[in-house]
Parts: C-alpha cells; sequence; structure tokens
C-alpha cells in the first residue's frame, strides 16, 4: 500500500530547501577560483533535487526500485548525451587542424 | 569494362591505394561471412525441411557457442576498426609545407583561390605529385567538398574552417562533386579536378591574370579597413601585434589559451570581443558584415604570411616545392608553422 | 461518507482492464515517471545546447549573467516554486488522509503560486525587452567596456538570450500547464471525487509539479548565479 | 432472392463484431482496434511513400533532369524520406502488431492506458493530416534530415509545418513506447515471469526504451528549426557565432537509435517466426533478450558515425567509429541464434518463414556494409552517396519492411479470422525479394564509384547501373501492391483460419481468432517457458 508519511516531514524537507536556496544565493555573491562557483552552485541544485525527488516525490518511500531505474536511466541518458557531444567539442582543437 | 558502367572509381591519390586496400579487405571479410550465413540457412532450410517422420530437436542453447560468435566477429571488428582509424588519421593530418588552396562554397559553385592570386570557379587546376592543402568555408548552407577519385570528402561548414588535403598521383580530369545537400541546384553544383604535371601547371599559373597573392590583397583589405592603425609592430598598437602569430599559442585575458589557427582569426575578425588578448582592451569593432567570406580569407593567408620568413630572403619551405622560387614575393601561405 | 460509499467510488474508479486498485495506481505511477524522463529528456536537448555554448563563450555567460539577469526576481520565483512543491506535497498528504476540501485549498494555493511566478516571469521578460536584450529584431543590447563607455553587445551575446528566452519560455509552459492541471484536479478534489483509497490523480499531478519545480532547481544557478560578484 | 445470410449462434462475439459503426472505431479503447486503426493509416502512409518512391526512380533513369524540376526532386526525396521514416517505419510493427499482440502474449485484457492508446492514434493521425496538408501545399525541400542552416534560413518551403508534423508525431510515439513499458512491467499475467516472456515482447520493451528516451530530444530539435525559422535567429545559426554542427548532434541523437526503432520490432516478429516454422525453442533465449537490450543500449552512443566527414573532432571520429562497431555485435549474435534455431528444426517454408528467411539474408547485408560506413577509413569515401541509400534500405525496408510483412502474414489468421491465400503469398515474397536486391544491389556499386546521393541529375557514366535500380524498383512496387489484393480479397474469401491456425506457442494464439473484446475468457496463468515446442504438432498445419 501506499506510503503515508507524517505532515512535519515535508516542512522540514521544505525547511532545508529554503537554507540550501539561501545558501546557494549567498556562495554565488562570492568570488572564487575557476568555476568553482558554478561547480557549488550546481551541487546544492542537485542536493535541492534530492531532496525533492525523495520525498515530496515519494521515492524514498514507494518500494519502487523500478522507478529509481527509470529515473536514473533518464539521468544517465541525458549524461550520455552531454558526455559523447562534449567528446566532439572538448577535442575539436587538440589536432590543431581546422575541421578535425 | 563500358565506359558508361564504371565499377571501380579510378585511383588518383596517395590515399586512394590505401581506402581500396581497406575496401577490399572488408569485402572479403564480410562476403566471407555472408555467404556463410547464406549458405548455412539455405542449408537447414533444405535438410530440416518439413518431412512427415521429422521431429524437432528441442535445444537449449550453446554457451559456448554463443562466446564464440560474440568474440571472434569483435575481434575482427577490432582489426577493421584499427585499421581503418590508421587510414583516416592520416588522412586528416595535412603534411606540413603543403600547397594551400582555398575554397569557397556557396549555392551553387565553388570558388577556388591559389595563394599566387589565381581564382577559379569549379575546377581546380593542381600539379601532381605534390601535397595539396585546402582551407575550405561556406558562404550560405553546408556543402561538401567530394572527389571520388581522390577517395577524399570534407564539408564545407558556414561560419568555421575546415581543412581536407590531398597529394594526386595521376594526371587528368576527376570529378569534384557537392556530397552534401544544399538546395535547388545541388546536383548541378559539381565541377573537376585537374591535375597536371608541375610544369604544365606552372604554366597554367603564369598564363593566367594575376592581380597580386592572396596574402598582397590581404594586405590591402588589412589597410582600407584601417587594421593597421591598431595592430602594429611597434608598442604603440592598442592591438595586439600580428607579425609571427600564426600558429602560435595565445594567451587571453580570461587565463585560458588558444592556438591561433585559421578559425582563431577568422573569430577574431568576426566576434572581437569573445576572445580577448591578455594585456588588451574589448575595443575592437567588429567587421561582421563588413568583410565577406574571399575577404577574410585574403586577411587570413595575409597574418599567415607574416609568419613566414623575411621577404626577399629565400623561403623556408624546401628545395621540393618550386612553386614559389623565382618569385619576388614568398608569402607562401603553406602552413609551416613557426614553432 | 460512509464505508461502503468510499468503497463503490473506489470500485467504479478501478478501470476494467486492471484487477487490482494496488495495480492501477503503481501503473499509473510508473507511467507519470516515465513521462518525466521524457521530459528530462526533452530539456536535455536545450541542457546540452547550454553546456556546449557556455563552455564555448564563459565570457558572454559571465557578463550576461552578471549585468543582465534580475537577480532578486530569480530568487523570488525560486522560493514561489520551491514553496508551491510544499503546498503540492501536503495537499497529496491531505488527500490520502482523506480531507478533501483541505486538499483542494492547498492546491488552489498551489495555482495562485504559479501564477506569482508566471507574473514575475512576465517583468523579467518586460525588462529585457526595454533593454534590447530580446534577440532578433528586437536586439539592441549594449555591453559595457572597462572604461565604463558603452558599445553593441557582440553577436554571440544573442546565444545566451536565447537560449535564456527558449528554456525559461519552455519552462513557463510547462508552468502553464501544470497550473491548469492542478486547477482542474482541484476543482474534482473539492466536488470530492477523489478519496484516502483513490486518489492518484491528485499523486501524478502532483508529481509533475514537482518536475516543473526541478526543472527550475537547476535553470536558477545556470542563469541567474553564474559569475561571483 | 431470398438470403439466408443470417448471423449463425456459431460466430463467437470478438472484437471487430462486438459493436458496428464509425463511433464505436474512433471512440474505441481496445488495442486490437487500435491497432486496425493504425494498420489502415500506416498502409495509406506506406502508398504515399511509395508513391515519391516511384518518382525518384523515374527521375533517375536517365542522367538528365528530364522528368520534374531539381525543386520538385529535391521535395519528392524529401517527403519520401520523412513519410516513410516518421509515418510508416517507426510506428509500423510497433504500432499494428505490437498494439496488437503484447497484451496478449501477456495475458492481460489490454495495454496499461488504453485510453492514452488512442489518444497516440489521434495524435499520429494529426500529425499526418498535417503532413500531408505540407505536401498538398508545395511540400519541403530539406532532406529528411533538415540539416541547418539550409532548413533554418535558405529553404523557401514549408519546413516550419513540416517540423510541427514530425514534432507532434514525436509524442504519439512516446505514448505508445510508455505505454508498453508500463504493460510489460505491470500487466503481465500470473506465472509470466520475464524469463518467459516471449521474444517479441523483450524487443518491443528494447524499443520502447529507445521512442521514450530518444524522440523528446528530436522533437525539442525540430522545434528549436521551427522557431529558428520564426524568429530568423537562433542556437544554430552560425551568424552569431552558433553551431551548425550541434543540430546534427542532436538530430542523429535521436535519428540513429531511431533505426533501432525501426529494426528492433522487426527481431521481434522474427524470433515468433523462426521458433513456429521451424518448431522449436529459440536457440539461446537469454542472448537474443539480452542482445535487444544491449542493441537499445549501444544504439545511443553511436550517433556522430554519420557525421564523420561534417566537421566533427577527429578523436570524436575515432570513439564514435569504435563504439559503433560494438553496437555490430549483439545484432551479429542474433542473426547467428536465428540461423541456430533452424538447426535440427522441422522446417516449414510458408509465407511468414519466407519472409523471415529473407529477412536475414538482406538484414545481414545490410549490417555488414554498416561495417563500411563505421570504419573511418572508407566511411569519407562513400558516406553521403548511393552507398549509404543502398545500405540503410537494406535495414530499413530489406530488414524492417520484410519483417513488417513476414508478421502481417504470420498474424494475418489471427487478427482476421481469415487465412490469405499462400500461393500468392509466396509470388509475393520472391517478387519483394528479387526486386528488392535488383533495386538496391547497383546502389552499393554506385555509391563506390562516387555518385554523391539526393542528385536530380548525375553524370552519364552512372546511368547503367541506375537503370537497373529503377527497373528493380518496379519489380519491388508490384511485390507490395499484392499483399494489399490478397489480403483484402481474404477477408472476404479466406478460409477460416482457427484459433491457431500454425498450431503455434504463445498465449495470443490460444484464444479465438478474431480474438474477443478482452481477449481472454479468464485470465490465463502461465506455467510454460516460451517456444516450449515439444508438445505441439510436429508440423505446421495446413488450413485451407
Amino acid at each position: 500500500m501506499e506510503h503515508i508519511s507524517h505532515a512535519k516531514t515535508y516542512w522540514v524537507v521544505w525547511a532545508a530547501l529554503m537554507c540550501l536556496m539561501v545558501a546557494t544565493v549567498v556562495l554565488s555573491r562570492v568570488p572564487m577560483p575557476g568555476p568553482l562557483n558554478t561547480l557549488i552552485a550546481l551541487g546544492i541544485a542537485a542536493a535541492k533535487a534530492t531532496l525533492v525527488i525523495l520525498f515530496f516525490m515519494h521515492l524514498r518511500y514507494e518500494n519502487y526500485t523500478l522507478i529509481s531505474v527509470v529515473f536514473v536511466a533518464g539521468l544517465f541518458w541525458l549524461l550520455i548525451f552531454f558526455g559523447l557531444t562534449l567528446v566532439d567539442y572538448a577535442s575539436r582543437h587538440v589536432l590543431g587542424v581546422p575541421g578535425h | 569494362m563500358f565506359s558508361n558502367l564504371p565499377l571501380w572509381p579510378s585511383q588518383a591519390s596517395s590515399l586512394s591505394g590505401n581506402v581500396d586496400l581497406l575496401y577490399i579487405f572488408l569485402i572479403l571479410v564480410t562476403g566471407l561471412f555472408t555467404i556463410l550465413v547464406f549458405a548455412v540457412v539455405i542449408f537447414f532450410a533444405w535438410k530440416y525441411r518439413q518431412a512427415p517422420d521429422r521431429h524437432a530437436t528441442q535445444i537449449e542453447g550453446s554457451n559456448a557457442l554463443e562466446a564464440t560468435w560474440t568474440l571472434i566477429p569483435f575481434g575482427i571488428f577490432m582489426i577493421m576498426f584499427v585499421w581503418g582509424a590508421a587510414v583516416y588519421m592520416r588522412g586528416v593530418q595535412p603534411p606540413p609545407n603543403a600547397m594551400e588552396v582555398y575554397v569557397v562554397g556557396k549555392q551553387w559553385m565553388w570558388k577556388l583561390e591559389h595563394p599566387e592570386g589565381v581564382r577559379e570557379i569549379n575546377t581546380l587546376h593542381v600539379p601532381v605529385g605534390k601535397d595539396v592543402r585546402l582551407t575550405m568555408i561556406s558562404q550560405d548552407v553546408i556543402h561538401s567538398f567530394y572527389v571520388p577519385a581522390f577517395r577524399m570528402k570534407q564539408d564545407v561548414l558556414p561560419g568555421r574552417y575546415t581543412t581536407m588535403w590531398f597529394h594526386a598521383t595521376k594526371t587528368g580530369h576527376y570529378h569534384l562533386f557537392c556530397a552534401e545537400y544544399c538546395g535547388t541546384l545541388h546536383s548541378g553544383m559539381i565541377g573537376e579536378v585537374v591535375v597536371m604535371e608541375p610544369n604544365e601547371y606552372q604554366a597554367w599559373l603564369s598564363g593566367n591574370v594575376n592581380t597580386g597573392t592572396l596574402a598582397m590583397s590581404g594586405e590591402k583589405t588589412f589597410a582600407e579597413l584601417g587594421c593597421s592603425s591598431c595592430h602594429r609592430s611597434d608598442t604603440q598598437g592598442r592591438g595586439p601585434d600580428l607579425a609571427g602569430l600564426y600558429g602560435k599559442p595565445v594567451a587571453l585575458d580570461n587565463g585560458t589559451t588558444v592556438l591561433a589557427d585559421d578559425n582563431y582569426l577568422r573569430d577574431s575578425i568576426l566576434n572581437p570581443g569573445s576572445k580577448i588578448v591578455s594585456g588588451f582592451k574589448p575595443i575592437m569593432p567588429t567587421y561582421n558584415g563588413i568583410v565577406n567570406e574571399e575577404q577574410l580569407l585574403s586577411l587570413v593567408s595575409y597574418i599567415k604570411s607574416l609568419s613566414q620568413p623575411q621577404q626577399g630572403q629565400p623561403a623556408a619551405a624546401p628545395a621540393s616545392v618550386p612553386l614559389h622560387t623565382g618569385r619576388t614575393q614568398a608569402p607562401s601561405a603553406g602552413n609551416t608553422k613557426v614553432k | 461518507m460512509s464505508a461502503s460509499t468510499t468503497e463503490a467510488v473506489a470500485q467504479h474508479s478501478l478501470q476494467h482492464h486492471f484487477s487490482t486498485m494496488e495495480q492501477q495506481r503503481e501503473s499509473t505511477t510508473l507511467g507519470m515517471w516515465i513521462f518525466l524522463v521524457t521530459e528530462i529528456m526533452f530539456f536535455g536537448g536545450l541542457f546540452t545546447a547550454y553546456l556546449v555554448y557556455r563552455l564555448a563563450h564563459p565570457d558572454v555567460w559571465e557578463y550576461a549573467s552578471r549585468h543582465e539577469m534580475e537577480f532578486w526576481l530569480g530568487t523570488i520565483n525560486t522560493t514561489i516554486l520551491l514553496c508551491s512543491s510544499l503546498t503540492v506535497a501536503l495537499s497529496v498528504h491531505a488527500i490520502q488522509l482523506g480531507h478533501r476540501k483541505l486538499c483542494a485549498i492547498l492546491l488552489f494555493i498551489t495555482v495562485l503560486m504559479g501564477c506569482g511566478f508566471l507574473v514575475v516571469k512576465g517583468f523579467e521578460y518586460h525588462k529585457h525587452y526595454v533593454d534590447g536584450s530580446v534577440p532578433g529584431p528586437w536586439w539592441h543590447m549594449h555591453v559595457e567596456r572597462p572604461d565604463g563607455s558603452t558599445m553593441p553587445a557582440p553577436n554571440t551575446y544573442q546565444l545566451f538570450f536565447y537560449l535564456y528566452f527558449v528554456m525559461t519560455g519552455l519552462h513557463a509552459l510547462h508552468v502553464t500547464i501544470g497550473i491548469v492541471l492542478l486547477a482542474i484536479i482541484g476543482l474534482w478534489a473539492w466536488q470530492g471525487k477523489y478519496t484516502a483509497e483513490y486518489h492518484n490523480p491528485v499523486h501524478i499531478s502532483g508529481l509533475y509539479w514537482h518536475f516543473v519545480d526541478l526543472v527550475w532547481i537547476f535553470l536558477f544557478p545556470l542563469l541567474y548565479l553564474i559569475a561571483g560578484k | 432472392m431470398a438470403t439466408t445470410a443470417v448471423a449463425t449462434p456459431v460466430v463467437r462475439e470478438n472484437y471487430l463484431n462486438t459493436n458496428y459503426g464509425i463511433k464505436s472505431w474512433l471512440l474505441t479503447t481496445d488495442h486490437k482496434r487500435i491497432a486496425i486503426l493504425y494498420l489502415i493509416s500506416i498502409t495509406l502512409m506506406f502508398f504515399i511513400g511509395g508513391f515519391f518512391a516511384t518518382l525518384i526512380r523515374l527521375e533517375l533513369l536517365t542522367p538528365q533532369g528530364d522528368l520534374m524540376t531539381a525543386d520538385t526532386y529535391n521535395k519528392v526525396f524529401t517527403m519520401h524520406g520523412i513519410v516513410m521514416v516518421f509515418f510508416f517505419l517507426i510506428p509500423s510493427i510497433p504500432a499494428t502488431l505490437g498494439n496488437f499482440l503484447i497484451p496478449m502474449m501477456i495475458g492481460a485484457k489490454d495495454l496499461a492506458f488504453p485510453r492514452i492508446n488512442l489518444l497516440s492514434w489521434y495524435i499520429y493521425i494529426v500529425s499526418a493530416a498535417l503532413m500531408i496538408y505540407v505536401i498538398v501545399n508545395g511540400g519541403v525541400d530539406t532532406g529528411w534530415t533538415f540539416y541547418t542552416p539550409f532548413s533554418t534560413t535558405y529553404s523557401n518551403t514549408n519546413v516550419f509545418l513540416a517540423g510541427i508534423a514530425i514534432f507532434i508525431n514525436g509524442f504519439s510515439s512516446i505514448l505508445t513506447g510508455l505505454n508498453f513499458i508500463v504493460t510489460l512491467h505491470r500487466m503481465r499475467a500470473p506465472g509470466m515471469t520475464w524469463s518467459r516472456l516471449p521474444l517479441f515482447c523483450w524487443s518491443h520493451y528494447a524499443t520502447s526504451v529507445i521512442q521514450v528516451l530518444g524522440t523528446p530530444v528530436i522533437a525539442i530539435t525540430l522545434a528549436l528549426v521551427a522557431i529558428e525559422r520564426l524568429w530568423h535567429i537562433g542556437i544554430f545559426d552560425p551568424k552569431v557565432g552558433g553551431d551548425p554542427v550541434l543540430f546534427q548532434h542532436m538530430f542523429w541523437f535521436y535519428s540513429h537509435p531511431a533505426v533501432y526503432i525501426m529494426i528492433l520490432p522487426s527481431m521481434a516478429v522474427m524470433s515468433e517466426i523462426i521458433t513456429c516454422f521451424s518448431r522449436k525453442r529459440i536457440f539461446g533465449y537469454a542472448f537474443v533478450a539480452l542482445a535487444s537490450i544491449g542493441i537499445a543500449v549501444l544504439g545511443f552512443l553511436v550517433w556522430a558515425h554519420h557525421m564523420f566527414v561534417a566537421g566533427i573532432s577527429a578523436y570524436a571520429a575515432l570513439v564514435f567509429s569504435l563504439l559503433s562497431y560494438f553496437v555490430a555485435v549483439p545484432s551479429a549474435i542474433k542473426v547467428f541464434n536465428w540461423t541456430a534455431t533452424m538447426y535440427k528444426g522441422n522446417v516449414s517454408l510458408r509465407t511468414p518463414m519466407l519472409y523471415a528467411l529473407g529477412f536475414i539474408g538482406l538484414f545481414t547485408i545490410g549490417g555488414m556494409t554498416g561495417l563500411f560506413l563505421a570504419n573511418l577509413g572508407i566511411d569519407p569515401h562513400v558516406t553521403d552517396t548511393y552507398f549509404v541509400v543502398a545500405h540503410f534500405h537494406f535495414i530499413m525496408v530489406g530488414g524492417a519492411v520484410m519483417a513488417y510483412l513476414g508478421g502481417l502474414h504470420f498474424w494475418w489468421p489471427k487478427m482476421t479470422g481469415r487465412m490469405y491465400n499462400e500461393l500468392w503469398g509466396k509470388v509475393a515474397a520472391f517478387l519483394i525479394f528479387a526486386g528488392f536486391n535488383l533495386t538496391f544491389l547497383p546502389q552499393f556499386i554506385l555509391g563506390y564509384t562516387g555518385m554523391p546521393r539526393r542528385y536530380h541529375a548525375y553524370v552519364p557514366e552512372f546511368q547503367v547501373l541506375n537503370v537497373l535500380s529503377t527497373a528493380g524498383a518496379s519489380i519491388l512496387a508490384l511485390g507490395y501492391l499484392l499483399p494489399l489484393i490478397y489480403f483484402l480479397s481474404s477477408l472476404r474469401n479466406g478460409p477460416i483460419a482457427g484459433d491457431n491456425p500454425w498450431a503455434a506457442q504463445g498465449l495470443e494464439w490460444k484464444t479465438a481468432s478474431p480474438p474477443p473484446t478482452f481477449n481472454f475468457e479468464e485470465t490465463p496463468v502461465v506455467t510454460w517457458e516460451a517456444y516450449d515446442y515439444e508438445d505441439l504438432p510436429k508440423e505446421v498445419p495446413v488450413v485451407s
């Protein structure tokens, strides 16, 4: 049967989300070397997304190995798309021959 | 063979033989396996054809067989891959000191420019036995420069230079096709590559009306556009000095480094704000829409020539390039990169 | 509602080809998740383009985000969406316990927040229009030089704004669909169509709304928070 | 004359006679009726696409572009491609045979979402209607590949609407795939474990995964093209620093796996036909099943092998070439397993089996020539030539269409309750096989000698091979018309087939032909493995 979590859980998760949002906004104002700003911002976004998926979207409660597989498959395919496209773009200048 | 039934394209470049050999290898291997599959299917269909007294034997499968027909094809595929990769890597890397020809594709014609300044349309004259490097760009849509006899094809893109090279081995006239669909007269965007003896080629070059080398017209454009007021060799310039720039790494103000190749030069003329050289201000106006692709090529050719040995001195290019000897200008557009 | 009526509603809600309510619930939930995965890939095309062009023109991205994005409006919108996710989660919780009116009210609050999000987004779009940072014929954006003077923005700046408008526009479209969906479900919940036993439409519409929130969780840092100030 | 044509009580209620009238069809949620709706619509699209193919072959009979203008020719090959790929091949087997059979094969009453199933047909119809509107109103001339910047900026034809039509069509495909995945997970009858699942279902599962994960990408890509046409600016536009090659990445990210959307269901059909007509269980069940999943996953890793000369980096080309060789392995495994299935069988060469054997042959040639195109040494020479055209027609027509026809013949008695004419069936199968080879084998030679594709006029030396190809196409056209005729005629005149005319294994054969509305009188309980032919008749019976 469907899991019914305590309403308090949702409020706690929401509070955590708001904290993370404040954190990402504040940290984005702090100059950091290289891509660190972006990495931290994306890390916090991933944390927020995880909270939403696990608690608000009930992935944690549902006995849904299957749904996790479906969702992870989606992310994995997204990474294939990013990764193999970048294989091209990241190596375009390596050979030093325009167009290759 | 019948003249109107060619079963094999003529071999006219140093690459053709390699590609054909690989092709024959693949035909033999795949042909063998195809015949094997056909033979087994037909044999089974005949041997085990329906008969009143026959009862099918139920067979679950065989891991050993599965492993065999997984691993053997895989091994053969890897041989094919490695061989193909070797041919390919040779085919994409132009040898240094190749003579350079610039190609501009547009709907629906090929415009070709020799470094000596000779321009042609839909016909490319090249000497036999010499490395030729094509730097290509399109004015509109994607085209593809395809010479079947050379076993070579490369898409010609708008907005970015692509490169292709060949070494013709046999004189003659060969088809030049556009192989990437480009609109109404795609099938009319054809021409020929004329491979000539070097001395004939030389004669052909000098027989053409010549308004000066490509680099010279680039120099003229450079002056007309006022580029020289900022890009100066003294320290007063507000822009970076361009002499000796080509082929070298450039430090940018965002801390990264790029190689000053043809595409970098082109981008820097059209989108000066996007890659600012370290120590300079982003003050250069864009020339997007002001210069056309051919002028851009001449500018690039001119900037390249600034990285060549001093004018008047013998070209650093090997003596096997008789092309430039005896000419007062030696801005060989060959990509002798200053290392 | 008496036990027998609840039973009747549940029976009525079971479609002919399913054997049990459980099977029906699991099927629709799985179906919704698979749909959300297609949505991931749908946005994925845009994220790939974003990735490629951001790596090609990091300076453009940094400048545009720093000088042209409405940082505070973006932050307000992030807050709105995170709160709306909470109300949706609570509405599903309410209906699980059989509180139909509470469920409906929470859904209506979510709808209001969704509308609020769109209004704020509208202000941002208007601001970009006035600034000339809408690509195409409306484009007349200027960038500041280090010495304080301005010059017309290089063409590559249009890439950033094009992606900005397409990504946020597609997201806004999803918000709009979500608003309509939740408004209808809210209405039905108010009318008593859903019970503690049968409320899967509330659940899967909620999943959709959370997904809209998820997309924004990534759009926010990617568009508004690029460069440290 | 008095007629005694009163329905006799012997006629059982089935999905066809349960109620009548247009409304009962257009509002049906029965997967079998929706399959029939799909069958009719894609057949129409197939003949529209075939009409364009005829025009292409007629134009190429002579080197001069004399039959039609260059613009017309460009539109004709574009619409041939679009109609055949998006409106025939992609929905062909899944939406008709898959739709009809999957619930029955797993012992379910229907798909998990019957109304969504109907919705996906309506989406298909809307997109097809839009596409036909585009065709009638001047057509589109970008090639089915919609390469930018030609499609976004330079074409003067109806690219916008064509893009929107394919965008809409994508959702039909996505919903079908989604429906299949949920159905296969949640609707299986008691005892129908994954290891007992017919390979038809395994292959369709793999297909559905591709549809669900790939189709959204083509949708957003074509939406971007459409927006770029309206807005006159876009991310593929080199004028603002955009990269047209990015379009190709995004396009092929879907469109290469789309080839597997076409071929995996064909493999699904193969496994059913070959086992039945060899009276044997499949050789290496697990390997064939896993090969389907392997193809679905690896198929997503190889897309840029369409772009070796497009201006991608040499290193990317190496990576994609290597990965392309990986994906060839599971296809090879399947071919070997089907062949091995015939070993020590009791093989009867009935019409579906002829198509199946034809499929193995043509698919093998198609697959082997794929190795040439994955090869970095050869691809730069043969890509964008008739070699490619021949290769993918071997896969998509020699493979997918042969399998589709084989499947139609195999399950026709189940769908209609009637048997088609066996002799005509064999004649058509031979004509198609012969015509197909004559059409496309010469194109390999054309390609290697250098004839580029999408050429309205060509240099005279290519004529002989083109004439051969056109001659083959006319035989092929005849071969495709024959089944249309004898299938239609069998509806009235064909012998009553009986519930299991082939004495085949599989749940779909354990119910009536045509099946009742909810497929089974009572939910079956499965206690046997797939393709358990041990206890079935040792020969395929003959219905007459």
